[in-house]
C-alpha cells in the first residue's frame, strides 16, 4: 500500500515538474533586469522552503518520539532530515550559480547565505552522529534530541532577512510581504513548482521510510526469535 | 505484607540479546532479598533497571507505587560512584548533599567512622585500596538511609571485618523497615543475610522464595536443584 | 530553588576537582597561549590584528571551550559516578545546569588570560569599555557554555567523543559567537554602538534564553536511558 | 626491531579502537569542515584568508591534534590497561612510538580532508606543490605526533600531572609550527624555494630528529613510577 | 628448591606513610603463595612492586635473580587490564601478539573456551557483565603461560563454576612449574588452594609459611592467632 503512494506521489511529481518547465521555458518572458537567468528562482527558492519545512516536520517527529518512544516517529524524522538536507544542499548549489552571474561572486557571508550553510552542517552533523551510535533507543532519544536544538538555526535563517541588512534580497513572496511584489504569472508558475519540489521531498522520504522500517521489521524478528528460544 | 518492589513482566533487551525475559518478581517492604545467578546472568542489568538507570522494553516496575527514576533508592553498583580526586570527608560531604540529608557535616564525620575510615578521612579516594574504596562507597549509599537498598556485590574486596560490619548494616536497615535486593555470588554470606532468594538464569527468573534452613546449611543448594 | 542549589553543589564540586587535578585548565590554557603566540607570528602587521582581534579571540575561546567541555561528563565516568548522579534525587536539569556553571567559570578564567595576554602581545587597549565588553563576554560565554554542557551530556559515551562535540556545537555556535565576534571588534575599535548593534546584544540574549531554556527541558532526555 | 614491531602492534591496537568502522572519516571529514568554516567565520574577507591560509590550516590542526593527543593515552586508563602494558614485555620506548604512530595517521587522514576542503572553500590551488607540501605535512605532523605521545604520558601519570608540564610542552611546538606555516604559505602561493626556506625544512627535520629522540629516552622515566 | 621471588628488607612510601615495611619474603619456585591481610594491608602494593609497577625506596626484590621490570610476570590487577572497545577475541588477539606468543590466533580462540567464552568472544568488553570482564582478564594472564603469576583478587565477582575453573587453572599452572602469588579475601577458596600463605597487617609481613591442615579447617585461624 505504501509502495504505491509512494509511486503515486513520485508520478504525481514527475507530471507537474514536466507542465512547470513547459511553462516556465515556453511561455514566460525573460525578466526585465536579469535576463533568462532569473529562472532558477523556481527551484533556488522553493528547495529552501521544502527544506526548511521538512526540518520543522522532522521537529516534529521528534518530539513525538520523545512522548510515544514510537520508533517509527524516529525513523520518519531522519529521513526527513536526510531528505530535507538534500534540497538544502540545492538551494545552496542553485543560489551559488545565481550569485556567480548576479552578483559575480559565488559566496559571501551574509546573514542570509552563512545562516544557511551553518543549517546544513547542524543536520549533516545530525547524520553523522546517527551513524555513529549503534543502540537504537540511545540514537533514537540524542538524535531528537539534537534535532529540537537544530531547529532553533532553521528561525534564524528563515528571518535573517528580516533581521539583518543582507547582500541576499529582501523578502518578496506574498505570505510574507501581504502580495505585491511578484508578478502573478511568475508567482503562479513559483507556487506550482513549490508543490511540485514538496511532492518529489514527500516521494523520497517515503522511500526512505521504507527502507527504515523494514530494517527495524528484520531486527524485531531477530528479538522475535531469541525470545522464543 | 506489602511489597515494595513489584517488577511484572520486564524484558530487557541489548541490541537483539535479551538480557531480561520476562520477569515478575515481588519483594516485600522489609525484607532482605538475595538476587543469585551465575555470570551474565542478569542480575546487575535487573539491579539498574529498578534504580532507573536502564530503560527496559515491556513490563512494568515499580517501587513503593512509583517509578525507578522518582524512588531514588540507594544503590551501588560495579563502579562504586565516588570521585577518585575528592578525599574520603569531601565525597561524602556531596552525596550527604545531593541527597539532601539534614545536617551533611556530623552524618559525614559519623559515616567515615562505621565504616573504619575515620583515619584516612582526608586522603583523596585515588589512594585508597580497592577494599578501603568499597567501604566508601558502601557508607555513600547507606548515608541518607535510604528506603530501598540495591546492592551489587556488595562484599567485593572487603575483607572480614567489613563483612561483618556490612551484615551489621544490613540487619539495621532491615530493622528500620529498609527493604534490600543484593546479589553476590559469595552465597555463605549471602544465605546468612538474606530473608529470601531469588534465581536468575540467563535472564529469566528460576526460583523466588524464602531462604530455608536447607539453604543455610548448604549454600550452593539453589544452583543444584535448578542445574 | 532545589535546582539552583543543586546545579550551584554540582559546579562547586567539579571547579574543585579542576583545580586539583588542573585536566583541562592546562590543555585549554597552554592551547589558547599558543594559538596567539602563534597569530602574532603569522600576522606581521598589527593593524591587521586589530581588525580581526575579535574574531581571533573568539576564535580561541571556543576552541578552548571544546577542550573544557569534552571533560566536563567524561568526569563522571571513572567509577560510574554519573550512574550515582542519576539514581540521586539530584534532577537532570540541575546536573546540566551545575556543568555549565563550571565550564562557564574556567571558561570566564580562560578567557580572562587569553585577554590580557592578547592585550600585552598586540598592544591592544582593552580596558576602555571593561563594563560592556565584561557584559558581551559573560553573555558570550553563557551561551557557549551551557550548549558546551548539554553536548557534552550528548556526547559523553560515543565513540570518537573529542570529534564529535565539536562537530555538533559549533555549527549551533555560529550565530552567538558572530554576534559577540562584531560586539568585540566594536568594543575594541573604540566605537560607540548603533541600533544596529543593539541587534546583535540582543541576539546574545535571546541566544542564551532559547537555550538554556531547551537545555532544561531536554535535559532528562539526553541523560536518562 | 622488536621496537618497531611492538610501535606497530600499539599503533593498529588505537586505531581500530578509534576507527572502528568508516563512520569516523565522515566524522573527521565533518570535523574539518566545520572548522574551516569557522575561520572563515571569523576572518570575514576572503582574501585575508588567502594570505594566511597556511597559518590557518596548521591552526586547525594543532586544534585537531590536541582534541587526539589527549586521548591517546587516556585511553589507557580504563581497567588499568596502561598497568599491563608496562607489566609485559613492551618497553616504555615502543609505547610512546606506538601512540604517537596512531596519532600521525589520524591526524594525517584529518590533514588530508582539511586541505581539500579548504581548497574548495577558498579557492586555492594546493595540488602544484603536492610532492614538497606532502613532505612538509609529513614533517610537521611527525613532530607534534610524537610531543602530542609525551604530552599523554605526562598528563595521564598521576606523579607528574601536577607540575604543569603541557604548559611547557605546548609551547614547544611553537618553533615547528612556524616552520611548517612559513613553508605552507610559499607553496600555496607557489614561489620557488630560497635558501632561506631551506632553513625552515632543516628546523623541521632537525626539531623531528631531536624530540623523537628525546621521547624514546625519556619514555621511561615519563611512564613507570 | 630455588626462590623464584626474593624480596629483602623492601619499604614503600606513599608520601610519609609506609605502605610497605621492612618485607623479606621468599616464594619457592613452583609454590603457591596466599596473600593474606585486611584492607588497606599493603597487599596491592606488594603485588604492584612485583610486577615492576611501583618503585619501592630501600631493600631489594628480585623475580629469578631479576628485577621486576625485566620478569614480565602475568600481572592481574584490580583493574581488569583489557580494552571495552575491543571484542574478547581481539583483546587475546592483541595480548597475545604483546607477549610475543607463538600462534596468537589459535590461542586465543583456545583460551577463550577454556574460560567460558567461546560463545560471546565477538562482543565487546562494554557489554560484559562483571563476571565475564574478570574471566577474559584471566585468560589474558594465563594465555602466555607466564613462570610467575601474580594475582591480585583473581575471584572477584566469579561465580561458582568460574571459581573451579580458576582453581584449576591455578592447579595445573603449579604442575608445568609457575609460582603463584595471590591475594584474596575470600579464604575459604585462597587455603584450599595455597601451598604457603603469608600474612600482611599494615604493611609489616606478620607470618609467612605453609598452609597447614589446621587452616584448611579454619580459614579465619591466621587472623585470630596475630590479632
Ligand atoms: C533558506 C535559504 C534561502 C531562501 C529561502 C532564498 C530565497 C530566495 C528568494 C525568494 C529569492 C528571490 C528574491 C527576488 O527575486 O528578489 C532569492 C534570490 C537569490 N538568492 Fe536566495 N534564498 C536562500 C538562500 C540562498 C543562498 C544560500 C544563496 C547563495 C549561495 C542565495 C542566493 C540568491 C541569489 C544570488 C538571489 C538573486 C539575487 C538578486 O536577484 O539580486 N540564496 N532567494
Ligand atoms: N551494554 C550491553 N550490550 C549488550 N549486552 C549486554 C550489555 N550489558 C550487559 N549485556 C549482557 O547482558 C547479560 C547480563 O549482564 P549482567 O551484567 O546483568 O550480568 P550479571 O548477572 O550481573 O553477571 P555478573 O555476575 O558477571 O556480574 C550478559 O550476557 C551481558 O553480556
Ligand atoms: N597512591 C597512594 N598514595 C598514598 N597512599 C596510598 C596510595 N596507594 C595506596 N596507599 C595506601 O597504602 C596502603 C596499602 O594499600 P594497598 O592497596 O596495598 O592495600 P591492600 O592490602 O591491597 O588492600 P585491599 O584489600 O583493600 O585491596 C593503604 O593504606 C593505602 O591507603
Ligand atoms: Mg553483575
Ligand atoms: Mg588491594
Amino acid at each position: 500500500m505504501r509502495e504505491k503512494i509512494a509511486i503515486g506521489t513520485a508520478a504525481a511529481a514527475a507530471a507537474l515538474l514536466a507542465n512547470n518547465l513547459y511553462q516556465m521555458f515556453m511561455v514566460l518572458p525573460d525578466e526585465a533586469l536579469q535576463g533568462a537567468i532569473y529562472r532558477i528562482l523556481f527551484f533556488h527558492a522553493p528547495a529552501a522552503l521544502v527544506g526548511m519545512i521538512g526540518y520543522f516536520v522532522a521537529l516534529t517527529f521528534s518530539i513525538l518520539y520523545l512522548s510515544s518512544k514510537n520508533f517509527l516517529h524516529d525513523s520518519l524524522a531522519a529521513s526527513v532530515v536526510e531528505v530535507s538536507l538534500v534540497f538544502s544542499v540545492v538551494n545552496l548549489v542553485t543560489g551559488s550559480i545565481w550569485a556567480r552571474v548576479i552578483w559575480g561572486i559565488w559566496w559571501t557571508w551574509d546573514a542570509r547565505l552563512t545562516s544557511a550553510l551553518v543549517c546544513v552542517l547542524i543536520f549533516f552533523g545530525y547524520l553523522v552522529m546517527r551513524r555513529a551510535i549503534e543502540e537504537p533507543t540511545q540514537r533514537a532519544r540524542l538524535s531528537s534530541a539534537l534535532c529540537i536544538f537544530g531547529c532553533v538555526d532553521v528561525v534564524i535563517v528563515y528571518k535573517s532577512i528580516d533581521w539583518f541588512r543582507t547582500q541576499h534580497p529582501g523578502p518578496v513572496l506574498d505570505f510574507r510581504t501581504g502580495g505585491g511584489k511578484m508578478d502573478p504569472a511568475m508567482a503562479h508558475i513559483f507556487w506550482l513548482n513549490f508543490l511540485a519540489i514538496l511532492l518529489v521531498a514527500v516521494a523520497l522520504v517515503l522511500v526512505r521510510t521504507r527502507q527504515e522500517s523494514t530494517a527495524r521489521e528484520i531486527d524485531s524478528l531477530r528479538r522475535l526469535a531469541h525470545t522464543a528460544a | 505484607m506489602t511489597s515494595a518492589i513489584e517488577l511484572a513482566g520486564v524484558w530487557k533487551f541489548y541490541g537483539d540479546y535479551a538480557a531480561v525475559r520476562d520477569v515478575t518478581l515481588n519483594v516485600e517492604e522489609g525484607s532482605c532479598c538475595a538476587l543469585l545467578g551465575r555470570n551474565g546472568a542478569g542480575k546487575t542489568t535487573l539491579l539498574r533497571i529498578l534504580a532507573g538507570l536502564s530503560s527496559f522494553e515491556r513490563g512494568s516496575a515499580q517501587l513503593f507505587g512509583v517509578s525507578p527514576r522518582q524512588a531514588h533508592a540507594g544503590f551501588l553498583g560495579h563502579g562504586i560512584g565516588v570521585y577518585e580526586d575528592l578525599s574520603a570527608r569531601e565525597n561524602l560531604h556531596f552525596f550527604a548533599r545531593v541527597a539532601e540529608v539534614a545536617q551533611p557535616e556530623s552524618i559525614a564525620a559519623e559515616w567515615l567512622e562505621r565504616v573504619g575510615l575515620a583515619n584516612a578521612s582526608d586522603m583523596l579516594v585515588r589512594q585508597f585500596s580497592r577494599g578501603m574504596r568499597q567501604r566508601l562507597a558502601l557508607a555513600r549509599t547507606f548515608l541518607h538511609t535510604p528506603k530501598i537498598l540495591l546492592l551489587d556485590e556488595p562484599f567485593t574486596s572487603l575483607d572480614d571485618r567489613a563483612i561483618a560490619m556490612l551484615s551489621e548494616l544490613l540487619v539495621e536497615s532491615r530493622r528500620r523497615g529498609a527493604t534490600i535486593i543484593l546479589s553476590t555470588h559469595q552465597l555463605r554470606e549471602a544465605m546468612v543475610i538474606a530473608s529470601h532468594v531469588a534465581l536468575i538464569e540467563n535472564g529469566r527468573l528460576r526460583h523466588a522464595g524464602e531462604r530455608t534452613e536447607a539453604m543455610l546449611d548448604d549454600p550452593g543448594l539453589l544452583y543444584r536443584l535448578h542445574a | 530553588m532545589k535546582t539552583i542549589r543543586h546545579a550551584l553543589l554540582i559546579a562547586r564540586k567539579d571547579l574543585a576537582l579542576e583545580l586539583r587535578t588542573k585536566e583541562s585548565l592546562n590543555a585549554a590554557g597552554a592551547f589558547a597561549i599558543v594559538i596567539l603566540v602563534l597569530f602574532s607570528f603569522a600576522f606581521e602587521e598589527t593593524e591587521q590584528i586589530k581588525e580581526i582581534g575579535g574574531g581571533l579571540l573568539w576564535l580561541v575561546f571556543a576552541f578552548a571551550g571544546a577542550l573544557i567541555f569534552n571533560r566536563s561528563f567524561a568526569r563522571e565516568l571513572p567509577n560510574d559516578c554519573l550512574d550515582t548522579l542519576l539514581a540521586s534525587p539530584l534532577s537532570p536539569a540541575s546536573l546540566v545546569t551545575g556543568k555549565a556553571l563550571a565550564n562557564f567559570v574556567m571558561l570566564l578564567a580562560m578567557e580572562l588570560i587569553s585577554i590580557v595576554i592578547f592585550g600585552i602581545f598586540f598592544n591592544v587597549n582593552w580596558t576602555r569599555h571593561i563594563g560592556e565588553l565584561s557584559l558581551v563576554f559573560a553573555l558570550g560565554t553563557w551561551g557557549i557554555s551551557i550548549l558546551g554542557a548539554v553536548f557534552g551530556a550528548l556526547t559523553v559515551n560515543l565513540r570518537l567523543r573529542e570529534l564529535m562535540l565539536p562537530i555538533i556545537i559549533y555549527p549551533l555556535l555560529v550565530p552567538l559567537l558572530i554576534a559577540a565576534i562584531e560586539l568585540t571588534k566594536l568594543l575594541l575599535s573604540n566605537q560607540s554602538m548603533t541600533p544596529n548593534d543593539f541587534l546583535w546584544t540582543k541576539l546574545l540574549i535571546v541566544f542564551d534564553v532559547v537555550f538554556t531554556a531547551l537545555a532544561m527541558l531536554l535535559a532528562d532526555t539526553i541523560l536518562v536511558n
